[in-house]
């Protein structure tokens, strides 16, 4: 008799799912046996996609069938692999050290251009078009006294957070150290800003946590065929 | 090209900055977390328990590398501060690069504090590889190692609420920032003290990480307001139709 | 050989910086990124074997949990001669993906339901200060705006969750994301320039 | 001194514990006589000592002098008189010369001559009285002479306290408080001199109120009389030139009368003193030797011209006033009896005291007080002397035999030292010995012991202890009792002192740091809030309830909610004007954790574009695990579309690089995805075939947990994409972070979260799907979740 990948699929599922539910009560044997089960398969699964759809495709494939520009370009990445896998002993760690401080250089890069080109221009931007009078006419906002609400919150939601985070202070007399009065001030109607982005975001993620709870209950029911 | 210059300003803004820095320390405003954080790392030293330091899972190659980079500028200095407790600090990432990084920044930490012999690799660890996994991996971290304080910084999701919850069953305390509104969100909840947003990048700077951390603060400040007028500007324009 | 390290970091970072926004160097910044991809590849399989010595030496010192361990190994090195030889895509992966990864996952994000319960309760007790309150007002008021009554939306609170969502909420995103990059360009910049050294060095 | 501390464990002990109750170390027997010696030690008394040392040698041969020279006239007695200044000015040097080149001999030897001393001081020990008196003898002789009528009351209420233990302390203080008056005294007295008469009341009173003022009172002062009493002997140098003046006077033989009658008193009390008086003699010497040891360290030369001639005659006007010192004045006179005329009857007085102590020292065999004179005069003790500094220079000579001496006198010789002592006293004698006494006498000259030659000391010490066999047990260190006695006794004295005046100030200091490290810090703060693990199990079974039965139930009671909003609206408007049977990229960039709420989400929104405009899907993704949530979301809530991999959509699987990824998949995506999830080549048949650029994609469909990866592909695409519309499915997590790019227009439509697709499904060709399934149970889960809150 042969048992179906499904079958197995629900069981298993089944399994799982009951056994980290078993955390609402605390943390406990069955939950430790699931979730290092899981941290391994994972990590397992994650490290064959990794093999087959990264160093396969783009360091393997070109070294075997690729033309000798793509060899050449990819004998310096293998170089770095290699010394990267030095690491594994102890005593030749510092040999992977140029390998990781490219990543490291390179992940900073990308971190600047990233944060400038996909963060900080576009919500700039988004900030400076909320006051763009085309918009009120394509009925993006509910008319221009709605324009200047949405775009003046927003505006002042920016700039009060933004100076929540101001780190230069002085000393007062008293010996606190406090910011100008009219940062203070500023910080102070930022923290509500943040706070509300915030709270807004917590409500996300419960109906998100609620839902997955919701599904994986659901699951369970259905396997036992009670729903 | 614009950004290249804007760039270019910064980075000598922020050299010159830290040289003059190193002359002039500036003062900053209070920061209730990052001062339960140098509680933290003298109790952890004093009681011999163990400071669990988390940089996340922010890939090096994604602009989530922003947190991490700065999660690992904490995980130096905190490993040079507390390698001569009795269980050194371990962290724990959800990222292989980012394991391997914090295992060199670790060494490092205890040669600059003159122990590099107690430095042990296992210490510096990949719980993880999926965010969930690396959460899953981490939370017996908590448990079972006698952790005295968790610090949270790098890139976390939804899953940094496991290990505030994990914490917060063993009465420990959790200090966290990250870069990622959902996190921040949840570690404003779910830790005893939270960072919000840029002072998670501000930390190293409040431990003493040196002149170029206090210039970074410094740089941010005056950016910020750079921007702050700018959008001020601008809007008026915009509104005004001159833009 | 610490200066030459720090060079390595500063070149390859100051070649993709300018890359990312000369398009001349497109071309050499895609090649420097896909070194970074493959090395990250390589690193992928370096954090397997941190994770198998971290456990492997739980399970020689008989650490507490080192049973865990055996089985983290057994699952680990299991599933990745599976996916190795068998490949991602194939049954047995998708038995496992389906069977253990996704209902643990699910499952895990499903106990957030109690544990952000749990701390959105205990809040005010651990710091009472405006912006908690806020915080926890303006959650309230998108949960009770997400809801809806056996009639119909809930009257006003529906429209108030959508502008505290689209506009009041939008505002502090801008301005924390904005922050987040303040902070990362710094950061970043200290790594390009060698004044922060992850990796390694003094 | 009601309390002793333990020099050992530092515990406190009541005075009258002779061992230590905490460690059993021994308290008493030689720390009690130690404290009288203590307190002399300070460093003012340091140069005294090498005195006492080189007087040794110096004093038979200015006792020969002072012989020789009365026999001659009394004029030249009295010429001698007024020649001390300058004699002693010249003698000294030669004096010193003399003692220079014994000094390293004398200092190796003192111990020795201690060692002997302590032996028989330690026999006097043994004898309650003879402690007392023994002190009295030490630090009171200059008082002495004016203390008559007090001696007998101090020693009568002294000696009870004593035997009651170590209280020897009371006596003895009661002993030092004369000799401090006496110390001071002894500068004025000499000062004064030309008054003699005047001095004696004069001197009287403080004597008095100090001895009667309390032993406790007086031990503290007694550690201060002998550095005033050994200054004043440094000082002599200018005294000993007046000493003569003050002996010379006549009157004072008046006093004599008195001085006999007392002395007939005493011969009275001698018979029931007699054990008494034992130690006075063993003790008489090193006082006597102190007298001469003090004038003759700061001016050797001086002492002996001064003792020379006026000698008696002062002695004559002290002696009367004391009957303890009485005793001491014959031996005293030994050398110098012949001389005065006063002699004949002076040596009646200390005679009947003296007589059963000498021969009981000397022959075991006590004698009529009548022979006692004889004895005296006879000078034994006196020729031992003179033969040892005839017979022998060398000062060891004399040490060696000085001990001896002593303890013949003191008829008991402890084997104090392995030198010498033997000859003297028989065992039984010495084992009669107690340590405690001796020490007392060694005081005197311990401190100058201890701060030069410390093994001497410990010499010493040893042999008490062996003689004293227990205490060897409790302390093999009791050897330097004796000596570091003395120095730990000042130790705990000046911690109190310390305690008074430093400790305060940094005590104020330790209180402001401490106070400035700790008043900061809310340790409350700190530590977290202790974990509810009640509240956590009644929400989980709270939630658990609501959902499975609510779930059970099935039921539809809360309506789905209405009122589609612009980006819901658009999002499907764009999804039912796309073109036919165009390429659609989907990118599935969510982790396993939320399959649940994004495929409610995105259900909806693929199924009504699947169902209007049959499009090419192509998924990729830049999660690892997003090729196969892609297969899972077509074989699950899409399984009744019945989409074929390769013909109707394509799953590229997992783009690595993240940001990168994205980048060059832009630029050109066949070459960055050439593979299928399933390694085979991708891009085949119609119509991916003839797809080149990634703007040829008729819309780019995003289903995203996170704002950041959302970001990456509106960021990266935004060049490549040109007017492609691009729709977002986002978890409630994510919308909020999503929203500002649908305000900037980079995203054409939004459906985020449950209720997103909950609006979205009403108007996707009205079949239920998830949303509708989870609603309920959402609303309610909701609901509890605002109660909760509210009520926490």
């Amino acid at each position: 008799m042969v048992i179906s990948p499904d079958l197995i699929t629900g069981v298993l599922s089944f399994i799982i799912t009951i056994m980290i539910l078993s955390y609402l009560i605390g943390d406990n044997p069955i939950f430790r046996i699931a979730i290092y089960l899981f941290i391994g398969v994972s990590a397992g699964y994650i490290a064959a996609v990794a093999w087959w759809q990264v160093l396969w495709p783009k360091l393997v494939i070109p070294l075997r069938s690729g033309n000798t520009v793509d060899r050449s370009l990819a004998i310096i990445p293998l170089l770095g692999a290699i010394l990267i896998l030095m690491k594994v002993l102890p005593r030749l760690s510092k040999i992977g050290s140029p390998a990781m401080a490219y990543l490291a250089g390179v992940g900073a890069a990308v971190a600047i251009g990233g944060g400038l080109t996909g963060t900080l221009y576009p919500q700039m931007a988004a900030t400076i078009n909320a006051f763009d009078l085309n918009r009120v006419s394509t009925g993006n906002v509910l008319g221009f006294m709605g324009l200047i609400r949405d775009g003046g919150v927003i505006l002042v939601g920016v700039i009060s957070s933004l100076a929540y985070f101001h780190f230069g202070a002085r000393t007062r007399p008293d010996g606190s150290v406090r910011r100008f009065g009219f940062i203070e001030i500023l910080a102070w109607i930022g923290q509500i800003f943040i706070g509300i982005t915030l709270g807004v975001i917590f409500a996300g993620v419960y109906s998100a946590a609620l839902t997955m709870f919701i599904e994986r209950i659901s699951s369970l029911l259905r396997f036992i065929g009670l729903s | 090209m614009t950004e290249l210059v804007i760039i270019g300003l910064v980075a000598i803004l922020l050299l010159v900055l830290t040289l003059w820095k190193r002359r002039s320390p500036q003062q900053f405003r209070s920061i209730p977390a990052l001062a339960s954080l140098i509680r933290a790392i003298g109790l952890s030293v004093e009681d011999g328990s163990r400071l669990h330091i988390s940089v996340g899972h922010g890939s090096l190659i994604t602009p989530r590398s922003g947190s991490g980079l700065a999660g690992l500028a904490m995980l130096r200095h905190l490993a040079e501060r507390t390698s001569s407790s009795d269980r050194p600090p371990v962290a724990t990432t959800g990222d292989p690069a980012l394991s391997l990084l914090a295992q060199d920044t670790l060494q490092a930490g205890y040669s600059a504090a003159g122990a590099e012999e107690l430095f042990v690799p296992t210490t510096g660890r990949l719980t993880g590889m999926s965010p969930f996994g690396f959460a899953a991996g981490a939370m017996p971290v908590i448990r079972d190692e006698r952790v005295s304080a968790n610090v949270l910084m790098g890139y976390f999701g939804p899953e940094s609420a496991l290990l505030t919850d994990a914490a917060e069953q063993e009465n420990v305390i959790t200090i966290g920032a990250s870069d990622n509104l959902v996190a921040q969100s949840i570690l404003f909840a779910g830790s005893q003290d939270a960072l919000i947003g840029e002072e998670l990048y501000a930390s190293s700077a409040y431990l003493g990480a040196g002149a170029a951390h206090t210039a970074s603060l410094t740089v941010q400040d005056i950016l910020r307001w750079l921007i702050m007028v700018t959008l001020l500007l601008s809007a008026v324009a915009k509104f005004m139709g001159l833009i | 050989m610490r200066y030459f390290i720090a060079a390595i970091a500063v070149a390859s970072g100051l070649l993709v910086l300018v890359g990312y926004f000369l398009p001349a160097l497109a071309n050499v910044e895609m090649i420097l990124l896909n070194w970074a991809m493959i090395l990250a590849g390589a690193a992928m399989f370096l954090g397997i074997f941190n994770l198998i010595s971290v456990h492997s030496e739980k399970i020689r010192h008989r650490e507490k949990g080192n049973l865990y361990s055996a089985l983290l190994l057994i699952a680990l090195l299991g599933t990745f001669f599976l996916g190795f030889i068998l490949g991602p895509d194939n049954i047995s992966m998708r038995i496992l993906l389906n069977g253990i990864i996704l209902p643990a996952e699910a499952m895990l994000m499903g106990l957030l339901a109690v544990t952000l319960l749990y701390a959105a309760i205990r809040l005010l007790r651990r710091r009472v200060n405006i912006m908690s309150v806020i915080f926890l007002i303006s959650a309230l008021l998108i949960l009770i705006g997400t809801v809806t009554l056996p009639l119909g939306n809930m009257p006003i609170f529906g429209a108030l969750r959508s502008w505290m969502t689209n506009v009041l909420a939008v505002g502090g995103a801008r301005g924390i994301l904005m922050g987040v990059v303040l902070g990362t360009l710094t950061t970043g910049l200290r790594v390009l320039f060698g004044m922060d050294r992850p990796y390694g060095g003094k | 001194m009601a309390d002793i501390t333990c020099p050992v464990c530092g515990e406190i002990n009541s005075a009258d514990q002779e061992f230590c109750q905490y460690c059993q170390s021994r308290l008493q027997p030689l720390t009690g006589p130690l404290k009288g010696a203590d307190a002399p030690i300070t460093p003012g008394q340091f140069p005294t000592k090498k005195v006492t040392a080189d007087l040794e040698p110096i004093l038979p041969q200015w006792l020969r002098d002072a012989r020789d020279k009365a026999r001659k006239n009394a004029e030249e007695q009295a010429e001698q008189e007024s020649k001390p200044e300058p004699e002693t000015g010249a003698s000294a040097p030669d004096l010193l010369a003399g003692l220079q080149s014994q000094k390293a001999e004398d200092e190796e030897e003192t111990p020795d001559w201690l060692a002997n001393i302590t032996g028989s001081k330690s026999k006097s020990k043994k004898t309650e009285t003879g402690s007392t008196e023994v002190h009295w003898v030490e630090l009171g002789k200059p008082n002495e002479f004016m203390q008559e009528g007090e001696e007998p009351s101090i020693s009568a209420t002294q000696e009870p306290t004593e035997s009651a233990g170590e209280e020897s302390l009371p006596p003895w203080l009661a002993g030092t408080e004369p000799a401090e008056g006496g110390a001071d005294e002894l500068t004025a007295w000499l000062r004064e001199a030309e008054s003699p008469r005047a001095e004696p009341p004069a001197q009287e009173p403080s004597p008095r109120t100090e001895s009667d003022s309390g032993s406790s009172d007086a031990f503290p002062r007694s550690s201060e009389e002998l550095p005033d009493w050994l200054k004043n002997l440094q000082e002599e140098k200018p005294v000993s030139s007046e000493v003569p003046q003050m002996e010379s006077p006549l009157p004072e033989e008046k006093s004599d009368s008195d001085w006999l009658k007392e002395i007939q008193n005493q011969q009275a009390e001698s018979g029931l003193e007699s054990a008494e008086k034992e130690e006075p003699f063993s003790t008489e010497l090193p006082a006597w030797l102190k007298d001469q040891a003090a004038p003759s360290d700061s001016s050797l030369g001086g002492v002996p011209d001064w003792l020379q001639a006026p000698s008696s005659p002062a002695f004559i006007s002290e002696e009367p006033e004391q009957k303890a010192e009485q005793e001491n004045i014959p031996d005293w006179l030994k050398a110098a009896a012949p001389e005065s005329s006063v002699f004949s009857e002076e040596p009646a007085a200390p005679i009947p005291s003296e007589t059963p102590d000498w021969l009981a020292s000397l022959q075991k065999d006590a004698e009529a007080q009548a022979f006692e004179p004889e004895k005296p005069e006879e000078g034994e003790p006196p020729p031992a002397f003179v033969e040892d500094a005839l017979s022998d220079l060398n000062a060891e000579a004399l040490f060696t035999e000085m001990p001896d001496w002593l303890s013949n006198a003191g008829t008991a010789e402890p084997p104090s030292t392995p030198s010498g002592v033997p000859s003297s006293p028989p065992a039984p004698s010495s084992e009669a010995l107690t340590p405690g006494e001796l020490p007392s006498w060694v005081q005197a000259m311990r401190p100058i012991e201890t701060s030069q030659a410390e093994a001497p000391l410990s010499t010493s010490g040893d042999q008490t202890l062996e003689t004293r066999g227990p205490l060897a047990g409790l302390q093999g260190v009791l050897p330097a009792i004796p000596g570091i006695g003395p120095s730990s006794k000042p130790k705990a004295y000046s911690i109190k002192l310390q305690a008074t005046e430093e400790q305060q100030a940094h005590s104020a200091l330790l209180e402001q740091v401490l106070a400035a490290e700790t008043a900061p810090e809310p340790i409350t703060s700190f530590s977290p809030l202790a974990t509810q693990r009640g509240l956590r199990w009644l929400l989980a079974f709270l939630l658990l309830v609501i959902v499975s039965g609510v779930l059970f139930l099935r039921t539809h009671v809360f309506s789905l909610p209405v009122g589609e909003t612009d980006e819901i609206r658009n999002a499907r408007l764009i999804t039912e004007n796309i073109p036919q049977n165009t390429p659609v990229l989907v990118v599935v960039d969510y982790e396993p954790a939320l399959t649940g709420e994004m495929e409610a989400i995105a259900a909806p929104l693929l199924d009504h574009l699947i169902i209007l405009r049959h499009p090419v899907l192509v998924f990729i993704s830049t999660s690892p695990t997003g090729g196969l949530l892609a297969e899972r979301l077509l074989s699950g809530p899409l399984q009744d579309r019945g989409y074929q991999r390769g013909t109707q959509y394509l799953n590229l699987g997992f783009l690595p690089g993240g940001l990168t990824g994205v980048r060059s998949f832009a630029q050109d995506p066949v070459a960055a995805a050439p593979l299928n999830i399933d390694r085979a080549p991708a891009w085949i048949g119609t119509p991916l075939e003839s797809l080149t650029s990634f703007s040829q994609f008729s819309a780019m469909i995003m289903i995203t947990d996170n704002a950041e990866s959302a970001r990456t592909w509106i960021e990266q695409t935004n060049s490549s994409r040109g007017a492609m519309p691009v729709l977002v499915a986002s978890s409630a997590q994510a919308a909020p972070m999503i929203e500002p790019y649908y305000n900037s227009g980079q995203v054409s439509g939004v459906v985020s979260g449950l209720y997103g697709g909950a609006i979205f499904e009403q108007n996707n060709s009205g079949r239920p799907g998830f949303a509708r399934t989870y609603w309920d149970t959402f609303s309610l889960g909701m609901i509890l979740a605002i109660v909760l809150i509210i009520a926490g």
